[in-house]
C-alpha cells in the first residue's frame, strides 16, 4: 500500500462514483474516461507501462470515443436529467456482495499475489506468449473483432434504409 | 530527481515559447508566400507580435452562452493544452535524455496525442452551439479514423528497431541509418503516412475541417472569447510543434546529426518539418469530410498495414544486417 | 434547348420521417457566416451533415435601389446603382444607360461603343479573378491555402482596378456610364497599359490555374458538386456562366449583340457537366477570352466623339416622356436587364418604375435543388460557384 | 515504478502551471461587463434565432466508424509487442499476425465493398 497506490485507488473511487452518479450521460461519460485513465496510473505504479499505454490508446482514446458516440445516438444527450434509480436496498445489497465475493476470491486463489509485482513486465514475452503459446486463443479473437464488425456494418445500414433517398439531386 | 523537475519544467516553457516563437514564423512565412510582409510593428520584425495577441486575449471578456454546460466549457480550453503538451515528456532531447524515458514511449505519445480530441470534443459539445458541434464531432471522427494509420506508420520504425523506446529508436537510427531515409521502401512511405496522419490529428490543412472556418464558421471555438480562445488556439500549435518533433525522433533521427549530436539538430529538423507542414497549410485547399474518410480507410490503413508488414520482412531477408 | 414546364417539385426528402428535435438539426447558414459572399441566410435541414433540405432567404442587403430610383432623375441614379452589383459596377451603370437610350432612341457613338464593350470586358476578367479568389477561399479557408490565391487573384483585380482609376478617377463607383455614351474619355498612353495588364494577367493565369482547377484537391472538391442540369437552369432563369456551364450555349454579346460586339464575335464558352468544377472551367476560359476580346477592341479603338452629346451636368437635364423599355447585357454573372417605365409626374425627370433584372438573384433560386444531397462543405463551394453578389440580389 | 515518471509528474504540474497561471491573468485583467445581456449570451448561429436545440441525436455511422478505430486500436495493441520482437519471433510470428490481419481485413473489405465508411 504505497502512497500512489492510495491517491490511485481513490482516483478511481471517486471517478467511478461519479460516473454512475452523473446526471448528465456526457458527463458520466467523461467521468469514465477519468476512472480508465486512473487505471493507467495504477499499471504504472505496478511497472506495466505497456499495459498503461494500451489502458490510454484502447480505453481512455477508443471505449470513451465509443462512448461518446454511443452518447451521442441517444437524444438530447445534454438535458435530459438522469437519475440512477436503484434497486431494492436489500436485493442491491446482496448482489454487490456477491459480485465482491467473486472477485475477491479470484484474486486470493492466485497464490503469490499479483504476478506482475514479482518481475517487471517484458513487451517481448508478450508477443512471445500470444503469437507462440496461445496462438489459437490470438487467431480465435480475429474472428471475433470480424464478427463486430459486420454486425455494426449492418446496424448501422439499417437506419439508411429507412430515409428515402432524394429524387433529384444525386450527388455522385 | 531535481534534474527531472527542472527538465520537465524546462521543456514545458521551451515547448510553449518555442510555440510562441512558430506563431510569429508561420505569420511571417504565410506573408512571404502571399506576397505580403506579415508582421513588422511589434518588436523588431514583429517578433513580440505574439506577445502582443496574448496580452489582447487575455484582456478579453470570457462570454459563456446561453444554455451551455458551463463546467465543461471553462475546463476544455486549458485541458487541451495540457493533452497536446504531454506528449512533449517523451521526446528525448538529447543522448539519453528525456523527461519520460519509458520503455513503450511510442505507445504512450500515441495514447496521449489520441486522447487530445476529448478536450476538443467537449469544447465543442458544451458550447450548445450547432456549429460547433459539428466541428467537435467532424475533430472526434477525423482524430480516431487517423489515429489508425498513425499507429500503423509508427510501427514501422518499432519494427525496424526492435524497441518501442523513443531514445532507444533515435540511437538506432544514429548508428544505422535515418528511417526517412533508409531503407527507402518501409521508410519513406512510413514517414510521409506518419506526415500525413499527424497534419490530419493536428487539423491542419488540408485535414482542417473541424474548424473549417469557411463552412463551420469557427468549428469548436465559435463560441469561445479571450484567453479560452487562446488556449485552443495555442494547444493546436502546441500539437503541431511537438507531432514535428516526434516525427523528426521517429524518421529523421532525432538529435542525431553531423559534428555534435544534440538538442540543437532535434530543433533544427523539427523547425523543417514545421515549415513543411505551414508550407502545405498555406499552398492546398482542404478537403471534405467524407473524402477524408475515404481517403483514411480506404487508401491509407491498408497502406499502413502494407508498409508494416514490409518492414518485418526487411527485418527476416536479413537486408537490414 | 427546348424549354418545357413540368410540376417540378422541390427534392426534398421526406422530412416527416425524421424526428423535429432528434435527428434533424436546423442550422442557419448565414447571415453573418464566413462564405455566404455578403448576407445570405441558408436554413439547412442536416440529417447528421446531409442536407435534406434548403430554404435560401436573401433580403438581407436591400437598400430599396429600385424604390430609391424612383425618385432620383435620370442622371443622378447612375451612380447609385454601382452599388447593385459591386465586383462589376461597370455594367450595372451601362444596363440602366442602355434602357434610357432605348427609350431616347439615342445611338452612341462608335468609338462609345468601343470603349463601353473594352471596359465591360475589363470589369469582366476583374470580376472572375475577383470570383476565382472567393472560390478558394470557399474551399480552403481564410487561414490556409484559399487565402493564398485569393490575394494572388486580388493582386490582378488591383491592376485592373487601376486602369479604371486612371480613366475615370474613382476604383469602385465609377459614373463612368451616361446617357448617349461615356464620360471619360482614353487618356494617353492607357492603351499600352492596358496592353501590359493583359499581358501581366496571361502570364499569370497558369498560376492560379495550378492552385486551382488544375490542383487535384480543388478538382476532387468540385467535380460532380451541385450539378444544374440545363433544363431546370432555363426553367429558374439562370443566365451567364453558370447557363452555359450546364451545357446551354447561350451569351447576349453573341445573341442579341449590343456595343462593339456586333462588329467583334465573340468565341463564347461552354461546358456540358453542369457542375462546380465546370463552372470554374468556364469562367477560367471566359476570362481568356475576354482578354483577348480586350486586345483586339483596344488596338482596333476607332477615332471620333464617345458620346453622342455633352455629358448632362444638371440633374434634371434628362427629361423622358413616357414609354417603356428593357434593355440587358451580359455581366459577368448573366443578363443583367433593366426595365423601366418612364414617366413620373410633371416634370419626367425620373422614372415611374425601374426595375432591375440580377442574374445572381435567379442563380440563387437553384440553390433548393442543387444543396440538397450533399453536406455542409458542399453547401459553401456550390454557393460559392454560383458566383451571387448579395448587393445585387437584395438591391 | 520507474523514476523517471516523477519527471512526467512534474511536467504535467509545470503545465497546469503555466496553463492556470494564464486563467488567472485572464480572470484579473479581464475585462467583465456589468449587468447581464442575454443578446451577448446567445449562442452563435449566424446572427439568426437558433431554432432547436445543438444537442441532437447523431446518425449511427458515427458509431461505426468509433468502432472501427477500436478494432483496429485492439490489432495494434497486439501488433506493438509483436513489432517490439519481430526480429527474434521471425517469420513464424509474421504468420500468425498475417492470418490475424488478414482475418481482420475480410472485415475491412466487406465495409469497402458496403460502403459503410463513407462519410455523407
Amino acid at each position: 500500500m504505497t502512497p500512489g497506490f492510495i491517491i490511485a485507488a481513490l482516483l478511481i473511487f471517486a471517478a467511478s462514483i461519479f460516473t454512475v452518479r452523473s446526471s448528465k450521460l456526457v458527463h458520466a461519460v467523461l467521468w469514465l474516461g477519468a476512472m480508465l485513465a486512473s487505471t493507467a496510473v495504477l499499471f504504472i505504479q505496478l511497472d506495466a507501462p505497456f499495459l498503461a499505454g494500451i489502458q490510454l490508446l484502447l480505453y481512455v482514446g477508443g471505449v470513451m470515443t465509443l462512448m461518446i458516440f454511443g452518447v451521442m445516438l441517444t437524444k438530447k444527450s445534454g438535458d435530459g436529467e438522469l437519475r440512477t434509480e436503484s434497486a431494492p436496498a436489500l436485493r442491491g445489497l446482496v448482489i454487490s456482495l456477491a459480485l465482491f465475493g467473486l472477485l475477491a476470491g479470484g484474486i486470493f486463489s492466485m497464490t503469490n499475489g499479483a504476478p506482475a509485482l514479482q518481475k517487471p513486465e517484458e513487451v517481448a514475452s508478450i508477443a512471445a506468449s500470444v503469437l507462440g503459446e496461445h496462438w489459437l486463443a490470438f487467431e480465435t479473437l480475429s474472428v471475433l473483432l470480424l464478427a463486430a464488425m459486420v454486425g455494426a456494418i449492418l446496424l448501422a445500414r439499417k437506419r439508411d434504409a429507412g430515409a428515402p433517398e432524394s429524387g433529384k439531386a444525386s450527388p455522385r | 530527481m531535481i534534474f527531472a523537475a527542472s527538465l520537465a519544467a524546462a521543456v514545458v516553457i521551451v515547448v510553449l515559447s518555442a510555440t510562441a516563437l512558430a506563431l510569429w514564423y508561420e505569420r511571417k512565412l504565410a506573408a512571404r508566400m502571399q506576397t505580403r510582409i506579415g508582421p513588422q510593428f511589434v518588436g523588431p520584425i514583429g517578433l513580440f507580435q505574439p506577445v502582443a495577441d496574448l496580452l489582447k486575449l487575455v484582456q478579453k471578456e470570457e462570454i459563456v452562452p446561453m444554455g451551455a454546460d458551463r463546467v465543461l466549457f471553462a475546463l476544455a480550453p486549458p485541458l487541451t493544452v495540457i493533452f497536446a503538451l504531454a506528449a512533449a515528456a517523451f521526446v528525448p532531447l538529447w543522448p539519453g535524455v528525456a523527461v519520460v524515458r519509458s520503455d513503450v514511449g511510442v505507445l504512450l505519445v500515441i495514447g496521449f496525442g489520441g486522447l487530445a480530441m476529448v478536450p476538443v470534443w467537449m469544447a465543442g459539445w458544451a458550447s450548445f452551439n450547432k456549429y460547433a458541434l459539428l466541428g467537435a464531432m467532424r475533430a472526434v471522427a477525423q482524430s480516431i479514423s487517423y489515429g489508425v494509420p498513425l499507429v500503423l506508420a509508427a510501427m514501422v520504425p518499432v519494427i525496424l528497431a526492435g524497441t518501442m523506446d523513443l531514445d532507444g529508436i533515435t540511437q538506432f537510427q544514429a548508428t544505422h541509418h535515418w528511417f526517412g531515409l533508409w531503407p527507402i521502401i518501409p521508410g519513406l512511405p512510413a514517414f510521409i503516412l506518419f506526415l500525413l496522419a499527424m497534419l490530419a490529428e493536428s487539423n491542419r490543412i488540408p485535414f482542417d475541417i473541424p474548424e473549417a472556418e469557411s463552412e463551420l464558421v469557427a468549428g469548436v471555438t465559435t463560441e469561445y472569447t479571450g484567453m479560452q480562445f487562446g488556449f485552443v488556439y495555442l494547444a493546436e500549435y502546441v500539437h503541431t510543434v511537438v507531432g514535428a518533433a516526434i516525427g523528426s525522433v521517429m524518421f529523421l533521427g532525432g538529435w542525431d546529426g553531423p559534428f555534435a549530436p544534440g538538442l540543437h539538430w532535434l530543433l533544427l529538423k523539427t523547425l523543417c518539418l514545421f515549415t513543411f507542414i505551414y508550407w502545405i497549410r498555406w499552398t492546398l485547399v482542404r478537403l471534405r469530410a467524407d473524402q477524408l474518410m475515404t481517403l483514411c480507410w480506404k487508401w491509407l490503413v491498408p497502406a499502413g498495414l502494407g508498409l508494416v508488414f514490409l518492414s518485418a520482412a526487411w527485418n527476416q531477408t536479413g537486408w537490414s544486417r | 434547348m427546348e424549354v418545357t414546364t413540368p410540376v417540378r417539385t422541390l427534392p426534398y426528402r421526406k422530412l416527416e420521417l425524421y424526428e423535429p428535435e432528434g435527428d434533424m438539426l436546423t442550422l442557419q447558414l448565414g447571415p453573418q457566416h464566413p462564405s455566404t459572399h455578403g448576407v445570405l441566410r441558408i436554413k439547412l435541414h442536416l440529417d447528421g451533415e446531409k442536407i435534406i433540405k434548403a430554404v435560401p432567404y436573401p433580403g438581407y442587403l436591400h437598400r430599396g435601389v429600385e424604390k430609391l430610383c424612383e425618385q432620383l432623375t435620370y442622371v443622378q441614379m447612375i451612380p447609385i446603382v454601382d452599388k447593385d452589383d459591386y465586383i462589376a459596377p461597370m455594367h450595372n451603370e451601362q444596363a440602366l444607360v442602355m434602357a434610357f437610350e432605348k427609350l431616347l432612341k439615342i445611338e452612341v457613338p462608335r468609338r462609345g461603343q468601343w470603349l463601353r464593350s473594352l471596359l465591360s470586358e475589363l470589369q469582366r476578367v476583374a470580376s472572375h479573378i475577383f470570383w476565382l479568389g472567393t472560390m478558394s477561399l470557399d474551399l480552403g479557408g481564410a487561414l490556409g491555402g484559399g487565402s493564398t490565391n485569393f490575394i494572388y487573384c486580388l493582386r490582378e483585380r488591383e491592376l485592373i482596378l487601376d486602369l479604371f482609376e486612371e480613366l475615370t478617377g474613382s476604383r469602385f463607383h465609377y459614373n463612368t456610364h451616361c446617357i448617349g455614351g461615356n464620360r471619360h474619355d482614353i487618356p494617353a498612353g492607357w492603351a499600352a497599359k492596358v496592353h501590359d495588364a493583359v499581358n501581366l494577367i496571361r502570364a499569370r493565369l497558369p498560376e492560379y490555374e495550378a492552385m486551382s482547377c488544375n490542383h487535384r484537391l480543388f478538382i476532387e472538391r468540385m467535380r460532380g458538386v451541385g450539378v444544374l442540369t440545363g433544363a431546370l437552369a432555363l426553367e429558374l432563369g439562370i443566365t451567364g456562366p453558370n447557363l452555359r456551364a450546364s451545357g446551354v450555349d447561350h451569351d447576349l454579346r453573341r445573341d442579341a449583340p449590343y456595343d462593339a460586339y456586333r462588329e467583334i464575335p465573340v468565341n463564347v464558352q461552354t461546358a456540358k457537366e453542369g457542375d462546380c468544377l465546370a463552372r470554374t472551367h468556364v469562367r477560367l476560359a471566359e476570362m481568356r477570352e475576354s482578354l483577348r476580346l480586350i486586345d483586339l477592341l483596344i488596338d482596333g479603338m476607332p477615332t471620333g466623339p464617345i458620346n453622342s452629346s455633352r455629358p448632362a451636368k444638371q440633374a434634371n437635364q434628362i427629361k423622358i416622356p413616357s414609354g417603356q423599355a428593357y434593355a440587358s447585357l451580359e455581366s459577368p454573372r448573366g443578363e443583367l436587364g433593366t426595365f423601366v417605365v418612364a414617366g413620373n409626374g410633371e416634370a419626367n425627370t425620373s422614372p415611374y418604375r425601374l426595375k432591375i433584372r440580377p442574374p445572381s438573384l435567379h442563380a440563387l433560386a437553384a440553390l433548393p435543388y442543387l444543396l440538397v444531397g450533399h453536406n455542409v462543405s458542399d453547401a459553401v463551394a456550390i454557393l460559392g460557384s454560383l458566383d451571387p453578389i448579395m448587393g445585387e440580389v437584395d438591391r | 515504478m520507474d523514476g523517471s515518471w516523477f519527471g512526467f509528474l512534474a511536467f504535467l504540474l509545470v503545465s497546469v502551471i503555466s496553463v492556470g497561471g494564464l486563467i488567472v491573468a485572464a480572470k484579473v485583467l479581464g475585462v467583465r461587463a456589468r449587468g447581464k445581456s442575454l443578446l451577448k449570451e446567445r449562442t452563435y448561429e449566424c446572427g439568426e434565432e437558433a431554432e432547436g436545440p445543438a444537442w441532437i441525436r447523431f446518425h449511427p455511422r458515427y458509431y461505426l466508424v468509433a468502432l472501427f478505430f477500436v478494432l483496429f486500436d485492439v490489432e495494434a495493441a497486439f501488433f506493438f509487442p509483436w513489432a517490439v520482437a519481430e526480429k527474434t519471433l521471425g517469420w513464424n510470428g509474421l504468420a500468425s499476425i498475417a492470418l490475424f490481419t488478414g482475418v481482420l481485413l475480410l472485415g475491412w473489405w466487406y465495409a469497402v465493398k458496403k460502403d459503410a465508411l463513407r462519410w455523407q
